[in-house]
């Protein structure tokens, strides 16, 4: 118990520093939102604007650093987020409330299927060694190369267009409005798979990789050894005695992973224009709208926190030796 | 010892473009951002990959951008290695309050996203040129590799050969740079080669969304163009594919050297399991038919 | 059924832009809100009075003030407003609602994002009474522009600049039906003080970027939009030569490569006027600008035609730049420039050389720098292009710290906008101090700066008319900026379900989505037979 | 004599293939009979290892049985070859016939999953029809057999000391009764008192469930005292077999003697230690002759020119051994 | 390379003393930040112990009896959690944070360790010219011709002719030949004491008398005192003058090697040494001796640790520690069995 107690000590620890190098990275960068608005806006909006603009987001009062800073943790903590300025002035918490459940759902649930499709790939592949299966080492250690941007424009080139199945952008049909019947999840459904696909195929090979070197490691663990001689049939022992094991350290690096849903694919979002985090990120970025920056940013680092904290509990679960009686 | 076929094609390969890099800009047979009348031909002997929507010899630009891939790749990989060689280590062989707070350090810079802190940092820096550019991601990206060493560091440091090193009154500078460091190099080479290939990837992100050197051309920044001018819309597909291409033969490269790396570090992942016809298993050893003998 | 394609017989238009996903916010003051970004605050919220920039010399058209009269010196303004006009909840619009309209961007200096200094504002009966501390003669069309809120909902809000307007009550002839972060759905309401439109629906879509847009309108799915396509034919016009149209006819605002006139030695007007005879806006128009999205400039003064044509100086009429390498090298011979083999030295002797800056992301721009390098190659002058990011660009201008860089001019009615934001000693700012807003290229004539302030306080049109001609002899002489392309007013739309778009043709109106004309045009709109 | 329950006929066992092969084992002839204990003991790298997993096919790459046979004497008299059996079929006769313990408990185990599922998987995997309550009866009874207490069936291996995981071990092999067991060094990481312990137990229950047991160790001392037969093995060969007490009192090999002379003796007068000078050969480099030669005291000429075989010599022991020729019978 | 073991001398144990411990306690906190209760392994309590001029005493019990850590901290790898070390009479211990620094040099060039594996204490990654010239340079023992300061040390440890192994990686040694370096290291100090930890139980059963002899022949030409720990006490008898054994941290018995492994006096040692194999016994007739686990070094038995598997236990040895008795001739027993005798 106290070991989980002190990874949550650990966990806030790093919460907090997160949050603070969230505040001043956006802070340090030159620039300010306003003179990106009228940039992106080139002459759609007069050079007068900069003045209202300035009081509209209030950046016309001169407050010291730390006082924003403070101000910022105490907002943090009443759970207010602050205004974006790009949707000004919606808050912060509902932009993102509509961007992460599509990334969530997309990036998420994909990085899921391609961890077990790839684990349990790698874990044939490993366990197959001498065989055919090997000629797929060299295809995947190529495919996981490939950047998955170019991957995913490749595919909308290919197989998108007037008359095909797969649409080239979006999360949903146009004018279909967001709610639970059949139409729309297969709208949803049908936008993701290309963009799935896509994170996938480049993510599964990572995946088939670290399983594989895996398995192959533990494969030739006196254990396995020992099972084979009990006499146990060969799928019992690839997946109770040698899978079971290999699959431990991959644990880590799938919560790693999954933190990195947001950060990791935004390229992907960028691409399919999916409307999720990843894409109002690179939004974010560009105009300087650090609000939604920092808001998307806590998000990330609190899913990263939140998915190593389940990973030691998931290790926890699947590995007894860490279970140590204190 | 038997040569590793998979590592040996991933270094050629490596050479190729480190050759490249350095002799790129100056074999490219144009410009790269010369102008011509030849607006968006496709492949012909002229134009061996097509041209852009300016005329541009597209050949020409994948064969400069080679250097700013090399050259970003290689500077960030050496600074993240040498930032995670130091935190890694000194995390690892110290012990204490210094020691938490390194691996505290390394653990919040993992939690921070790495391609949108670099994006945000290099799209906001004034001037992005590569040596920048490959200085924010070695900055950013040396986390993960400083884990690992520090977690081999501390198996290391209750090795036998430290403590006994220890015992012969070694001084701790000694003992972490001439005892512990030397067997952290193939860890070490690995995490390099593993950095590069992030380095590369993030670099050509970072200029296919716009943000790169501004002086010259990389593999990312054909891309940018390409996109920026919809190519595949319009079926100019030259411009995609060979910049494309590069990034993964670069990645494969990167990729199979890591594999040497870690069969030289794994010895198990060494052991070939397919010879002379014969299938090794485990659980079952294979019989040889009988040889008169 | 696909709704992307609800043709005509429901009664559906499809708009799109490719803004990214929305999040609800209807405030029409502000320029995040989805209803400006998207541009359908203009069916919900009626102006004063409809300005067409294509046709500045037409008229502004009366819309809810039937009346407008300007006081002599352009310090007062007299609206009558129009009887009849309902609220969508049913409540009328009166001469309340216009002066408390004015109030709250007196009151609400974030909301008055064109810095109209608005004094004394009262009404009575159906009259409105509008004071300014100065003449208003270059600002007539932001004023009259505005649009009117409802005081019975707005006198509600405890902040206006941060609400968001989740059920706006306007008075134009929709109501917001429903939101969603990708599609915005307008519907006809059934009482409006005018004839009611054909369109009976009003989708607009908001696609993730250019490329999707471009899909959606090569495919039908959006019927109006405004966005860059860098290959039109291919990607758009050819996929429904009959109907796919697109037109972008200029308006009073300019694109131009700006020169930083204190640096050396592009301080000396002989060698920006040879360089502005080199360059090869046809390239620029073709290849940087698609051959349509920012239309080509090259009447000598700057001055985008056909919209500003009536302004041209007898002088400068039909003084087109083409390319003219010859005359260049002899004009700068002449201005005592050497060339030494193919470079070309300045009277120090120094080789002339500069540097374009340009953000790094800006396709269109960067393609005029490349195409402009090489121009200036011709008369030996050595230009580098450098790409720098949105930020440091924007700062580099701020701050006077460029060689040259392409940028855009204000735009407006009159010509003033134009010359103001490149010639005004009131913005003028040393190099190194920020915050110019305007004259990034630190250009200092005092009789550039008086004829600008004749211009903008003058009582009478003759007075403004020598103003006029005085800052084009300015301009042609000093050549600060090279003008190279207008602004548009323009937008892409498909004449498959609806007719009656302005054109080439019928030019009443810009036909960009977002503007304020976008209610005059779908109240033209009539089903395709 | 006694019933044969194994028997290994001219067996080589290699690492790798072609030339390069390692050849760790070489033409090892050994005969296990019913209920006997047989030592099998050697310097660290004679081979010992590789015979016991070659034998049953249990060598983890890149080992390789190059040749000879493995005749196993089923309980209805029949034979089959152990190195040319389908897999299905040696899967069935393994552990069911044939059961070993490991070098090393803690890696035999799998760490993470408790001891109850390891044991009631062989029950599981070898009688199809039994329950689970009746695999977890038996597997709470063979617990006790080797002396664990029954609550501990649900431990996980690294909640166990070193010597209960080698019982668990022991009581692993023992689950489905088979005839033959091999112990490659099952107690050498042990300390003395838990050794004798676990021996104690192992002899006990050989006495009542009857089965064959061969041996791996390198401390001669203990197969003195516990083995019946022992086996001396040098780089890859039997050198010398022979009755225990006959081995431990006259080794006839001057390999056996060295050895013998290694091991200070706890009790008794103090012994004359000599130990055997030099290291043992390189598997790859194989002297010529008799692969001990340069390290024998007594080498004779003839003994790097000729290979010695494995035979019955004159007293009616069997070693390899220029100074014992084969007897000609 | 045939040596007789000869006897090791017995009798009188009057010699200098160089190195004493006195009291050696050595705690391991178990990390465990939230919980009040500080816990920790008592891997060792109470030690004490002395190495004579020109001596081997031997250190034997059973595995995790606190062997390793008596040496460690005896070579100040790691700090004290209370005890005395007494180099000559003179306290060096210390107790906070690690031994460093000039005078933790100083100690070293007089009391230098061997590990147990030979495989492990030489780093892979270097020659055994590096290996031999670092121990050589650090104690300014280089003198002025390192090549032969060299070859003397491998001619010291039988390692000739020198120059066929200085230039060898560790993984090119046999491990015999490792050993060797390792003490050829451990000599290039030239210190006073030798703690040998297991010195032999990793190498093969005939490599090991080669390297033990030649322990024993380097304690008689260069006087050294050396602590020889195993878990092997049939190889303390023939190499040792004095036997230590140790149970769960603490010292039960002390004496004359030939004593100890001939009359034991303490349950546990009689138990140790009838479960050394023996070959002359028949397998089968057993008297059941001991049996049961080691206790737990967290929460040891009180009084006496051996008490919950000695078959002699009595009250007072649950519950009180034994203190040492004397048997005589040096010989002692901390077993409440010899209460009367010591009376
Ligand atoms: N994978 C391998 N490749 C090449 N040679 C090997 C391999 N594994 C073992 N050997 C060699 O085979 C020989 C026999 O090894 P084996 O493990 O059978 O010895 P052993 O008698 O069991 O030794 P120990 O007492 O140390 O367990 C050794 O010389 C060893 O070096
Ligand atoms: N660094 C440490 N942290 C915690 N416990 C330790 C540490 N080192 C040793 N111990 C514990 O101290 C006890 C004594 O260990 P030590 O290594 O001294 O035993 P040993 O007698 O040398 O055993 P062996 O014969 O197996 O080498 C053991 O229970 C061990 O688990
Ligand atoms: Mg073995
Ligand atoms: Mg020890």
């Amino acid at each position: 118990m106290s070991y989980l107690l002190k990874r949550l000590a650990f966990y806030l620890l790093t919460a907090w520093a997160a949050v603070t190098i969230n505040f001043f990275v956006p802070r340090m960068i030159p620039g300010d939102p306003v003179q990106a608005l009228i940039t992106k806006q080139r002459g759609q909006m007069t050079s007068e604007a900069v003045r209202s603009l300035y009081v509209l987001f209030g950046l016309d009062k001169n407050e010291s650093l730390a006082s924003q800073y403070f101000s910022y943790l105490g907002q943090l903590l009443r759970g207010d987020l602050g205004m974006s300025f790009t949707f000004f002035p919606s808050p912060v918490s509902d932009v993102i409330s509509d961007g992460l459940p599509w990334t969530v759902g997309l990036v998420g649930i994909t990085t899921v299927i391609g961890f077990l499709l790839g684990t349990a790939a790698g874990a044939v592949v490993g366990w197959r060694r001498g065989t055919w299966a090997d000629s797929l080492i060299p295809v995947t250690t190529f495919v996981s190369s490939i950047p998955y941007f170019w991957l995913g424009l490749v595919a909308i080139a290919v197989l998108t267009g007037p008359g095909s199945f797969f649409p080239a952008s979006g999360a949903y049909e146009i004018g279909l409005v967001p709610n639970w019947d059949w139409q729309f999840i297969g709208s949803t459904v049908q936008h993701g798979l290309l963009p799935g696909f896509t994170i996938l195929v480049s993510s599964v090979s990572g995946w088939i990789l670290s399983m594989r070197n895996m398995m192959v490691t533990v494969s030739s663990d006196d254990y396995v050894t020992v099972a084979h001689a009990k006499g146990l049939p060969e799928r019992r022992v690839m997946l109770a005695y040698a899978a079971r094991n290999a699959l431990l350290p991959n644990v880590s690096g799938f919560a790693l992973a999954l933190g990195f849903i947001v950060g990791g694919t935004l390229l992907v979002e960028i691409v399919f224009s999916y409307p999720g985090l990843g894409l109002q990120l690179f939004q974010a970025v560009g105009a300087k709208d650090y609000p939604l920056l920092q808001g998307i940013f806590l998000v990330i680092t609190l899913s990263v926190l939140l998915a190593n904290l389940l990973a030691d509990v998931a290790y926890l679960a699947l590995d007894p030796r860490t279970r140590r009686e204190a | 010892m038997r040569t590793n076929a998979k590592a040996l094609t991933g270094v050629i390969m490596l050479v190729v473009f480190v050759l490249l890099a350095v002799i790129g800009p100056w074999i490219a047979p144009f410009d790269p951002s010369m102008r011509s009348n030849a607006l968006l031909q496709p492949p012909s002997s002229m134009h061996w990959f097509g041209t852009t929507h300016l005329g541009q010899d597209i050949f020409s630009q994948v064969l400069a951008g080679t250097r700013s891939v090399v050259f970003v790749g290689a500077v960030a990989g050496v600074v993240a290695t040498v930032l995670s060689v130091l935190v890694g280590i000194t995390a690892g062989y110290l012990s204490g309050t210094a020691s938490e707070g390194l691996s505290a350090l390394s653990n919040v810079f993992l939690v921070i996203p790495a391609l949108p802190l670099i994006i945000i940092i290099t799209s906001s820096l004034p001037e992005t040129s590569n040596l920048t550019i490959a200085l924010v991601i070695g900055l950013t990206s040396w986390a993960w590799n400083a884990r690992v060493l520090r977690a081999q560091t501390l198996s290391l440091r209750r090795r036998d050969y430290v403590e006994a090193a220890r015992a012969n009154g070694e001084s701790t500078w000694r003992i972490i740079l001439f005892e512990i460091l030397p067997n952290l190099y193939a860890v070490i080479a690995s995490g390099f080669v593993g950095t590069v290939l992030f380095a590369v990837i993030s670099e050509i992100t970072l200029a296919f969304i716009g943000v790169s050197d501004a002086g010259g051309w990389n593999w990312g920044t054909v891309l940018y163009w390409a996109q920026s001018q919809q190519a595949l819309a319009q079926g100019a597909w030259w411009w995609f594919v060979p910049a494309g291409l590069a990034i993964a033969l670069l990645g494969t490269s990167l990729s199979l050297v890591n594999f040497g790396i870690d069969e030289y570090v794994n010895p198990r992942l060494r052991t070939r399991f397919s010879m002379r016809g014969v299938r090794m298993r485990v659980g079952f050893t294979p019989v040889l038919a009988k040889e008169t003998s | 059924t696909n709704p992307g394609s609800t043709g005509n017989s429901a009664g559906v238009l499809n708009v799109g832009m490719p803004n990214g996903p929305q999040t609800e916010n209807n405030n029409p003051f502000l320029n995040s809100s989805a209803s400006s970004s998207l541009g359908y605050r203009r069916l919900l919220f009626e102006p004063l009075a409809m300005v067409n920039e294509v046709k500045v010399t037409d008229q502004p058209k009366p819309w809810l003030a039937t009346k407008f009269t300007w006081s002599e010196n352009f310090h007062k303004l007299s609206l009558t407003i129009r009887d009849g006009v309902t609220w969508s909840d049913g409540k009328p619009l009166t001469a309340e609602d216009v002066a408390y309209t004015f109030e709250l961007l007196k009151k609400n200096p974030g909301l008055n994002i064109e810095g109209v200094p608005y004094q004394d504002i009262s009404f009575s009966g159906s009259e409105v009474t509008v004071g300014f501390p100065k003449s208003q003669f270059v600002n007539q069309k932001k004023i009259l522009e505005q649009f009117v809120v409802p005081k019975h909902q707005w006198s509600t809000f405890s902040n206006p600049s941060t609400e968001t307007l989740k059920e706006p009550v306007g008075s134009g002839p929709y109501t917001l039906k429903s939101f969603t972060p990708q599609t915005v759905t307008l519907s006809i309401r059934d009482k409006y003080w005018q004839e009611l439109p054909k369109v009976k629906e009003l989708r607009y879509t908001s696609y993730s970027d250019n490329n999707a847009q471009t899909n959606a309108l090569a495919t039908g799915a959006a019927e109006w939009s405004f966005t860059f396509i860098p290959n039109y034919q291919a990607a758009y016009t050819s996929k429904d030569p009959k109907n796919h149209k697109l037109w972008f006819p200029p308006v009073l605002g300019v694109h131009g490569l700006w020169f930083n006139t204190k640096a050396k030695p592009w301080d000396d007007p002989a060698l920006r006027r040879a360089a502005n005879m080199v360059v090869n806006r046809d390239d620029i128009f073709m290849q940087g600008e698609a051959g349509y999205f920012y239309p080509k400039v090259d009447n000598i003064t700057g001055i985008p035609t056909p919209a500003g044509e009536s302004f041209i100086a007898p002088q400068f009429k039909g003084k087109l730049v083409t390319v003219d390498v010859e005359g260049a090298k002899k004009a700068l011979t002449e201005a005592g420039y050497t060339f030494d083999g193919t470079t070309l030295k300045g009277k120090d002797g120094a080789p002339v050389t500069i540097t374009l800056t340009v953000p790094s992301g800006w396709s269109d721009y960067v393609t005029d720098l490349e195409i402009i390098k090489d121009n200036f190659a011709k008369i030996g002058i050595n230009a580098t292009v450098n790409l720098q990011n949105a930020d440091a660009w924007t700062k580099a201008l701020d701050t006077g710290d460029f060689g040259a860089a392409m940028h855009w001019t204000n735009n407006g009615l009159t010509l003033y906008d134009i010359y103001q934001s490149i010639m005004d000693g009131a913005l003028y700012k040393p190099i190194g101090t920020p915050g110019v807003n305007g004259n990034y290229g630190r250009y200092e004539n005092s009789a550039a700066t008086k004829a600008l302030d004749d211009f903008a306080n003058a009582p009478d049109e003759s007075v403004r008319n020598a103003a006029l001609h005085e800052l084009q002899k300015i301009f042609v002489q000093d050549m600060p900026v090279i003008i190279t392309s207008a602004a548009n007013g323009g937008g892409q739309y498909s004449t498959k379900n609806w007719v009656g778009w302005p054109s080439e043709q019928d030019q009443y109106a810009p036909v960009q989505p977002t503007l304020e004309n976008a209610l005059d045009i779908v109240l033209k709109l009539r089903p395709a037979s | 004599m006694k019933d044969r329950i194994l028997e290994v006929r001219g067996l080589d066992v290699d690492y790798g293939l072609g030339p390069d092969a390692v050849r760790a084992v070489r033409d090892v002839d050994l005969t296990l009979h019913r209920g006997e204990v047989l030592g099998l003991a050697g310097e660290s790298g004679s081979g010992k290892s590789t015979l016991a997993y070659g034998m049953t096919r249990l060598l983890p790459p890149p080992g390789v049985v190059a040749g000879g046979e493995v005749i196993y004497h089923l309980d209805d008299g029949t034979t089959v070859d152990l190195l040319r059996m389908r897999d299905a079929d040696l899967r069935r006769l393994r552990w069911a016939e044939i059961a070993i313990v490991f070098q090393g408990a803690i890696n035999s185990l799998n760490p993470v999953q408790r001891i109850s599922a390891q044991l009631m998987d062989v029950l599981k995997a070898h009688s199809a029809g039994s329950t689970p309550q009746s695999r977890q009866d038996r597997a709470r009874e063979l617990l006790s057999l080797v002396g664990i207490a029954s609550d501990r069936l649900h431990s996980y291996p690294h909640q166990l000391s070193g010597g209960m995981r080698q019982r668990v071990m022991i009581a692993m092999a023992l689950a489905l009764e088979p005839r033959v067991v091999i112990m490659d060094e099952p107690t050498t990481a042990l300390d003395v008192v838990v050794q004798r312990q676990i021996l104690r137990t192992l002899v006990g229950l050989r006495e009542r469930l009857g089965f064959s047991v061969v041996f791996i160790t390198h401390d001669l001392s203990l197969l003195a005292e516990f083995s019946d037969r022992i086996a001396i093995m040098y780089a890859g060969q039997v050198v010398e077999e022979a009755v225990s007490a006959d081995l431990y009192r006259t080794p006839l090999h001057p390999y056996s003697d060295g050895l013998l002379r290694s091991f200070p003796a706890l009790k008794g007068p103090r012994r004359e230690l000599s130990g055997i000078p030099g290291s043992p050969p390189d598997l790859r480099m194989m002297p010529s002759g008799c692969a001990f030669h340069p390290r024998c005291p007594r080498a004779l000429d003839v003994c790097d020119e000729q290979v010695p075989v494995l035979g019955q010599s004159r007293d009616n022991r069997s070693v390899a051994c220029w100074l014992h020729p084969v007897a000609v019978s | 390379m045939t040596a007789e073991v000869a006897p090791a001398v017995s009798g009188t144990i009057s010699t200098e003393i160089v190195l004493e411990a006195d009291g050696l306690t050595k705690h391991f906190p178990i990390s465990a930040p939230f919980s009040r209760t500080k816990k920790a392994v008592r891997a060792v309590e109470g030690v004490s112990l002395q190495l004579r001029r020109g001596h081997v005493t031997a250190l034997v019990g059973e595995s995790g009896s606190g062997k390793s850590t008596v040496a460690r901290l005896l070579a100040q790898l790691y700090p004290l959690t209370s005890g005395e070390i007494r180099l000559h009479g003179q306290n060096v211990a210390v107790q906070r944070g690690w031994a460093h620094g000039r005078k933790f040099k100083a100690y070293c060039r007089r009391v230098q360790m061997i590990f147990q594996d030979p495989f492990a204490s030489l780093n892979p990654v270097h020659t055994i010219r590096y290996h031999l010239t670092r121990a050589l340079t650090i104690h300014g023992n280089r003198g002025d011709d390192l090549e032969k300061s060299l070859a003397d040390l491998l001619t010291r440890v039988h390692l000739t002719p020198a120059d066929r192994y200085l230039d060898r990686y560790p993984h090119e040694l046999s491990g015999g030949q490792r050993q060797r370096v390792a003490i050829a290291r451990a000599l290039a100090a030239s210190p006073e004491v030798l703690l040998a930890d297991e010195p032999v139980s990793m190498l093969d059963v005939s490599i090991r008398l080669g390297v033990l002899n030649l322990l024993r022949d380097l304690k008689e030409r260069l006087h050294l005192s050396i602590l020889y720990i195993t878990h092997d006490i049939a190889s303390a008898r023939y190499f040792a003058d004095e036997t230590v054994v140790m149970y769960a941290g603490q010292v039960v018995e002390g004496g004359d090697s030939e004593k100890v492994t001939q009359k034991p006096a303490h349950p546990y040692t009689q138990l140790l040494i009838e479960s050394a194999p023996d070959p002359d016994r028949p397998a089968v007739e057993e008297k059941d001796g001991g049996s049961g686990e080691p206790p737990s070094l967290i929460e040891p038995p009180p009084g006496c640790r051996f008490h919950p598997r000695c078959p002699f236990a009595m009250d007072v040895c649950r519950t009180d520690v034994p203190p040492r008795f004397e048997l005589g001739d040096g010989h002692f027993a901390a077993c409440w069995l010899y209460r009367e005798e010591a009376a």
